[in-house]
């Protein structure tokens, strides 16, 4: 059952839609990352959950309740603020403790609370400081501190981890999984982080320009984006637009110009409407070609134009006779500019989008 | 006035009240030798309302502040007169009329309140900054005073008075608006500027601002505190009564106990405290001051008679006119 | 958040200003429209052909400006000042700054009569020194009543902007300093802009109070008329109160024009004020 | 930089020197003993501090006046945080109307205001003298509260009212505890100036006050209209005194920095 | 030669050192990243060397000049900032066109460089808005523009593309690399990203508590870090402290308790010192144990313990007689809770750090 649903919102700054016609829904004790391009509408789509902000038009229903118009202090929604949004004039844990005192928590009980928060969000030993005195990442704790401490009905995160290096980002969010996931706390989360999202979510929807393209849980998304769009925003960063596609013997078969390739049809691969084919650079395989090298099926002959070192593996743009392409791979020695080099698409890696 | 105003302190007392609007001076002294004697004998209860002239008028003017009796000097007493805010007085009632000097009877006309005091209109200097002793009117004109004087603003009480004397330097026996006009043309390069409150002619005065001035006898004292050398003259053409008195306003619910209040105010009694301590000159002819006592007091039926008295009926239907004219062609 | 509430929060004070000031104000000034024969505008009419009036307006006015400028000139720097100090000493600074508030008026331009009168302090200390010969006559001058106006006025300017000023984040001055702004050129560019509402506000204070002003016009200026003495004269002196509202409405007019030109400039230097 | 702020704070100096030095004099010759303000003053005494607590109407008025500003003050700040608040917080139709409404007390000349104030709605309803003198102090110090206020709150940043409503305050609860707290030098420039605004004014009280009710100010006026003494002075160098010893008890009871923003 | 030296800087708030003998030296042309945990000094740094701090002690030259004392507008730094700082009362454009203004360029050369640079942070047709018009991303975009716009002699970034989505942010760190170099602009940046960081760098400095425990290209960060903090902090989540370490034959032998292990010893390897070995996740070799499979060389047994799907591939915990030990794989199929496994430990993969 839905704890909560947005129905046929429209939100607009200056007569300019930004939200039109958003449509989500979440059940309970799920946490929905919403991922998508900057601008696209994430924190406003949250601020009108937390009910900053009145809708043009539509319903906002909350455990069935019509919530449109519910003052935000009687929602009890926990919000990260994107810019943390800290109160200056109070201490670390008075700001931690804010939302407690509010709910007229025992002092006693309030303390262990605030405490036992700080040292989630690795923060003991700064209560006393105030917000000026704190780094970026310190703050951005503290935000979460403050949220997560009072055990809200529904948790709204505005890219909470933005600030934090990797470490600390993988540790607070178990740590926000955890707690969520033991207080079975409904949770919409905003991250430009995909690692992240796709981690810590029972459901991803992916926004473009304000409206939800596709929700689904994230290994579907992962593997199967249904749009160009998404299969672009999740890494997919190699499409060919065929000219023919065909159904033959439980695989796909495609054209483009000369060549031709072939994809698995497996079971839960929902898009074989689409006429363009999607593959990530991780999943391209390159490798050097020797002067006799035949043409592979699946695969094109190309010449590596860049190369990056991305820490793991090397990035190369290759250019090919249909196109550019980009292709990441672990490799002790790494390609030459100029190399001609043998790309092939495994045809289970390829995949069909609108 | 009705006692169930809330403004009044006394909640519970259920005696009547006589609210009485006056500057407010002296306080003390009244309070103790004029209030409180006459509010044991009516049992009546006295309230004040102070503040200038002006301000106190334009409040009875609109009606709100429940005043009985009014102390106004002449000149807005006379407005007071001629918008019909004073009650008539009963003269019968008031006994003591008949033992004050005739010019303070009735300075506004028949049946209006008596003058309670006298003071005199005259020029204070500073007898060790000027060349020579000043004993008229006309000396204020002297080019050595460039820039050396003060004088009354012309919406002061005094500033009438001054204007006359204006007149009366020109030569004019009768007053001669323009010629007067003309004469204060002529002063004004002696006139550091006009004084509105008699704190700024002491002020000026003290700080060597100005060295001589036109100005009411009874705060020559104070000049001489902070100039020892100081002087004070009555103008060889006659220094100038300024009259204070005391009214019933129109409406009054205590006629009675005003008609009453002003009757003591007459009184031997209060006349003779009131100038043994310096306070207001007498009135009344049954005073006796020895000559310290008189120092600087408007006293003797001799000097009060020489005094110059202005019609304030005329002054007020002027006034408009004067300072119009004030504005335009002195000060600009 | 819902316009009703918006208007619901400003309710109360324009009932409140409604009743007891906007209604028996134009009742006062509705009497200066009319006359037996219908509307007019005939008193307007003949002061702004009087040439006496009219030079005493703009004699108020000069002064008002000149005052304002220089509140402006003095306050502003040393609110920043005032402002980037640490919360005891600014507190203590702005405690000195209101001091002045609690003096009288007349005590007040007694003792500007002692600083710059012609035997003042001011005089002796420059004869002293030998700088000038004869005593500069400073006192009952418009310069005296400038002086005077600003002493009495720079503390609503400082105060206003020192609150202003503190709300600023102190990363936008950084922020124009590593672009290339020079401590004058943040200020400028940043602090100035920023502090426009402030700056405003304090200037219609300064502006009003100097353009109204009484008492020290008439203690400090000499044979000078500035137009509230003029207003004064007509309202309590003559109780002529028709005149006086005719007055007023030229001076509230000329404020209103006054402070519409100066929110013109404040939207250049900040447009999204 | 050091440079630039040493001439700054020299500035500094010389516009408290000029806002101070005057005070100074007055303080001086506050002491002086005899009849007349002098500078310097001749010989010392404290007669007219002593004559401060003869007259007894000065007492009562500074009791008035106190009082008056003070209920006045807490009015004006009931109406007019709420409208500064609205009038800095949003954009809707009219606001530069409101704008005007809000200043419109101070555009008017105080004696017309004043004089408009009586004929028509003091004599008209037949208020009582606190009462009125309570209205038209409300009106005096409702533009400073509302202009003051609404000024600091225009760099503010709203989102952490947003934070605490979202932690369960409602709109007022968050205004009171969070708003609130970070405008206060804002809120107290504005209590002092409309404090101070109302405790001088003299130009509607004038028409307000009435028997046995004055304000400390219109006491005054009265007082120097007869006296040249130095009482007033010394009423001065008083009030100020007041002021600073007011201000002390409230460092030694939360520190003068409550008074400013961290 | 270097273009900037800090020698032995100390920077402390309320007598509490944040920085302390802090030493960094940058060649010109050279884009260096701080990397290090939140709150170790990377802001602090950066602001020191705008000059918007001053040192307690220590000394900062710039082009062999002592900049310690040179007044933030004559240095001629581009900072972005990490909570952006852009100016509330200024449009976009003139947000950005501050610093060209201050240098006084022409109208139409501001209006071309303006333009240009708003185009390359993707905000074309913002120029009217003003800051709080704007989301999150897109406040930052405007404050890379701001920095880049004026050509500074060093830019200083800090955090600069938290707040954007993985797309932008490629494309952006592509764009200030590129604009980086083509103009020659020396680059202090600072990221919790270490990919970014990675491809985006000459050198990296790994900063921890005030203090760079090691700088280097990244590739040899990445391969060979110096130290357990460092090596942790890139990822190494798995580390043995060793009884014995020797060297036998040009490879490195490792005792603990029953167990041996071995590493290859190679040319570049900096760090034979160190007793602790480290391991990436992604290094360790997963498997499912069959009943009668012996434990191979560089081997372990052990049994999942938790399961995660991070997108890419699935991470487990893994319980072994020596600890447990994080491994993410690729695979088809995920191991299930509870699975016996075999782990092993490439012995090129394993290095060792202090
Ligand atoms: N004004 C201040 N007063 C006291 N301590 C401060 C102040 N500013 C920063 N600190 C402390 O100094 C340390 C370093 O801060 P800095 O901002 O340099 O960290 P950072 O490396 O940028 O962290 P982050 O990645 O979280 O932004 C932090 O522990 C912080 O708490
Ligand atoms: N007050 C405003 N006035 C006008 N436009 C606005 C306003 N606030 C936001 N917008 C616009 O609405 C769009 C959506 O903004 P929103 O903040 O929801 O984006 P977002 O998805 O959170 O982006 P980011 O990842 O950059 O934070 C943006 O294009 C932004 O420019
Ligand atoms: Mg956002
Ligand atoms: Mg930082």
């Amino acid at each position: 059952m839905s704890l909560f649903t947005l129905e046929n919102i429209a939100v607009s700054y200056n007569k300019q839609h930004v939200l039109k016609d958003f449509n989500l829904e979440i059940e309970k004790g799920k946490l929905v990352s919403l991922l998508g391009p900057s601008g696209c509408g994430k924190t406003t789509t949250l601020r009108l959950i937390a009910g900053f902000l009145q809708s043009d038009e539509g319903k906002f229903l909350f455990q069935e309740k019509d919530y449109t118009k519910v003052p935000v202090n009687k929602r009890n929604f926990g919000f990260v603020f994107q810019n943390y949004a800290l109160f200056p004039h109070l201490t670390i844990f008075d700001n931690v403790a804010f939302g407690l005192k509010l709910r007229k928590v025992g002092k006693a009980e309030i303390e262990k609370r605030v405490m036992n928060v700080l040292d989630i969000v690795n923060l003991q030993g700064f209560e006393k400081r105030y917000p000026k005195e704190l780094s970026g990442g310190q703050k951005q704790r503290v935000a979460i501190a403050r949220a997560l401490v009072i055990e809200p009905d529904l948790l709204l995160f505005d890219e909470p981890l933005s600030n934090l290096d990797a470490n600390l980002r993988e540790s607070m969010r178990v740590e926000i999984r955890r707690i969520q996931q033991e207080l079975g706390i409904t949770t919409v989360y905003v991250s430009h982080d995909q690692e992240e999202c796709f981690s810590i979510s029972d459901q991803v929807a992916i926004m473009n320009k304000g409206v939800i393209e596709q929700l689904s849980d994230p290994a579907t998304i992962y593997k199967y984006p249904s749009t160009k769009f998404v299969a672009d925003f999740i890494g997919f960063k190699n499409f060919i637009d065929f000219d023919t596609v065909a159904e033959r013997e439980g695989q796909i078969e495609l054209k483009k110009g000369d060549y031709t390739f072939v994809i698995q049809k497996d079971g839960e691969m929902k898009n074989i409407s689409g006429k363009t084919g999607a593959i990530r650079p991780d999943n391209l395989q390159i490798r050097a070609k020797s002067a006799a090298d035949p043409l592979p099926p699946n695969g094109l002959f190309g010449q590596v134009n860049v190369t990056t070192f991305l820490g793991r593996s090397y990035q190369y743009v290759v250019e090919t006779a249909i196109g550019n392409f980009v292709v990441n791979q672990e490799m002790a020695q790494p390609l030459s500019m100029g190399q001609e080099v043998i790309l092939e698409f495994p045809k289970d890696e390829m995949v069909l989008v609108d | 006035a009705c006692s169930s105003k809330e403004g009044s302190k006394e909640e519970k007392e259920p005696e009547a009240e006589l609210i009485v609007s006056t500057w407010g001076f002296s306080e003390d002294f009244f309070r103790e030798n004029v209030y409180a004697p006459f509010e044991k004998e009516h049992n009546v209860k006295i309230v004040l309302d102070t503040g200038n002239n002006a301000d106190r008028l334009n409040k009875v003017r609109q009606g709100n502040s429940d005043v009985d009796v009014i102390f106004l000097s002449d000149y807005y007493a006379q407005q007071g007169v001629a918008e019909d805010l004073f009650e008539k007085i009963d003269s019968s009632k008031i006994s003591n009329l008949d033992k004050i000097y005739d010019v303070a009877k009735a300075p506004l006309g028949e049946g209006f309140g008596p003058a309670y005091t006298i003071a005199q209109f005259g020029i204070a200097y500073n007898a060790d900054e000027v060349k020579q002793p000043i004993t008229t009117w006309k000396d204020l004109w002297n080019k050595d005073l460039a820039n050396k004087i003060t004088i009354p603003s012309i919406t002061s009480t005094t500033g009438p008075m001054f204007l006359d004397a204006a007149s009366k330097i020109s030569g004019s026996k009768e007053f001669n608006e323009d010629q007067a006009f003309a004469e204060m043309k002529k002063i004004m390069p002696n006139v550091v500027k006009e004084y509105g409150q008699t704190s700024e002619f002491v002020n000026m005065f003290s700080q060597g601002e100005i060295v001589a001035g036109p100005i009411m006898g009874m705060y020559f004292a104070s000049l001489q505190e902070a100039v020892p050398n100081a002087k004070f003259v009555t103008p060889a053409e006659g220094g100038y009564a300024v009259m204070n008195t005391v009214n019933v306003v129109k409406g009054s619910d205590q006629k009675e106990l005003a008609q009453s209040f002003i009757n003591f105010m007459l009184s031997t009694e209060v006349q003779e405290k009131s100038a043994k301590a310096k306070i207001d000159s007498p009135v009344n002819t049954e005073v006796v001051l020895t000559e310290e006592e008189a120092t600087n007091m408007t006293y003797g039926e001799e000097l009060v008679n020489s005094l110059i008295t202005l019609d304030m009926k005329f002054v007020n239907e002027k006034s408009k006119t004067w300072i119009d004219r004030w504005n335009r062609e002195l000060v600009q | 958040m819902s316009k009703k509430y918006i208007y619901l929060l400003l309710l109360p004070g324009v009932l409140f200003l409604t009743i007891f000031m906007l209604v028996p104000i134009f009742m006062t000034m509705g009497t200066t429209f009319f006359r037996e024969d219908g509307f007019t505008v005939e008193g307007y009419l003949q002061f702004f052909k009087d040439p006496y009036f009219m030079g005493i307006l703009f004699t108020t006015l000069r002064v008002s400006v000149i005052t304002t400028i220089i509140s402006i000139f003095l306050g502003f720097p040393v609110a920043y000042f005032v402002s980037k100090m640490g919360p005891r000493k600014k507190a203590f600074l702005l405690l000195l700054t209101i001091f002045p508030l609690l003096t009288s008026p007349v005590v007040r331009s007694f003792s500007w009569m002692i600083i710059i009168g012609k035997n003042g302090v001011l005089n002796n200390i420059l004869t002293g020194i030998g700088l000038i010969e004869e005593p500069l006559s400073i006192l009952y001058t418009p310069t005296a009543i400038i002086i005077g106006l600003v002493h009495l006025f720079l503390p609503l300017i400082i105060i206003t902007l020192v609150g202003v000023m503190e709300n600023i984040e102190p990363d936008l001055l950084t922020a124009a300093e590593s672009l290339g702004a020079s401590k004058l050129g943040v200020f400028a560019k940043v602090v100035v802009p920023l502090c426009v509402p402030g700056l405003v506000i304090g200037s219609i204070l300064v502006f009003v109070g100097s353009f109204t002003a009484y008492t020290t016009p008439a203690l400090l200026g000499g044979k000078q008329r500035v137009i509230s003495t003029f207003l004064y004269q007509n309202a309590i002196t003559l109780n002529d109160w028709q005149v006086a509202s005719i007055v007023a409405v030229i001076m509230i007019v000329v404020t209103v024009l006054v402070i519409s030109l100066m929110n013109v400039l404040a939207k250049k230097l900040n447009p999204r004020g | 930089m050091q440079e630039k702020s040493r001439g700054l704070a020299l500035f500094t100096f010389l516009v408290f020197l000029f806002l101070l030095g005057p005070l100074l004099i007055i303080s001086i010759t506050s002491f002086e003993g005899g009849n007349i303000l002098k500078f310097p003053p001749e010989e010392f005494s404290f007669r007219w501090y002593e004559n401060i607590f003869k007259v007894k109407m000065f007492f009562i008025t500074f009791k008035t006046s106190i009082f008056v500003s003070l209920a006045g003050n807490l009015l004006a700040l009931l109406l007019g945080i709420p409208a500064a608040y609205a009038l800095s917080r949003y954009d809707f139709r009219g606001k530069n109307v409101l704008n005007l409404i809000f200043v419109s007390p101070i555009l008017i000349p105080g004696i017309v205001l004043g004089f408009a104030l009586l004929r028509y709605v003091v004599v008209a309803y037949e208020f009582s003298i606190y009462t009125s003198l309570f209205i038209g102090h409300t009106i005096i110090m409702l533009p400073f509260v509302v202009r003051v206020i609404s000024s600091s709150l225009s760099n503010f940043d709203f989102s952490i009212e947003e934070a605490a409503q979202s932690l369960g305050l409602s709109k007022v609860g968050a205004f009171f505890k969070v708003v609130l707290p970070n405008i206060k030098s804002g809120i107290i420039a504005a209590v002092m100036i409309a404090f101070l605004e109302s405790f001088n004014n003299v130009d509607i009280s004038v028409f307000m006050t009435g028997p046995g009710v004055s304000t400390l100010p219109i006491q005054m006026l009265t007082y120097v209209e007869n006296y040249f003494d130095p009482t007033i002075a010394a009423i001065s160098v008083l009030l100020m005194i007041i002021t600073a010893i007011f201000m002390f008890m409230v460092e030694r009871l939360m520190g003068l920095s409550y008074f400013t923003k961290r």
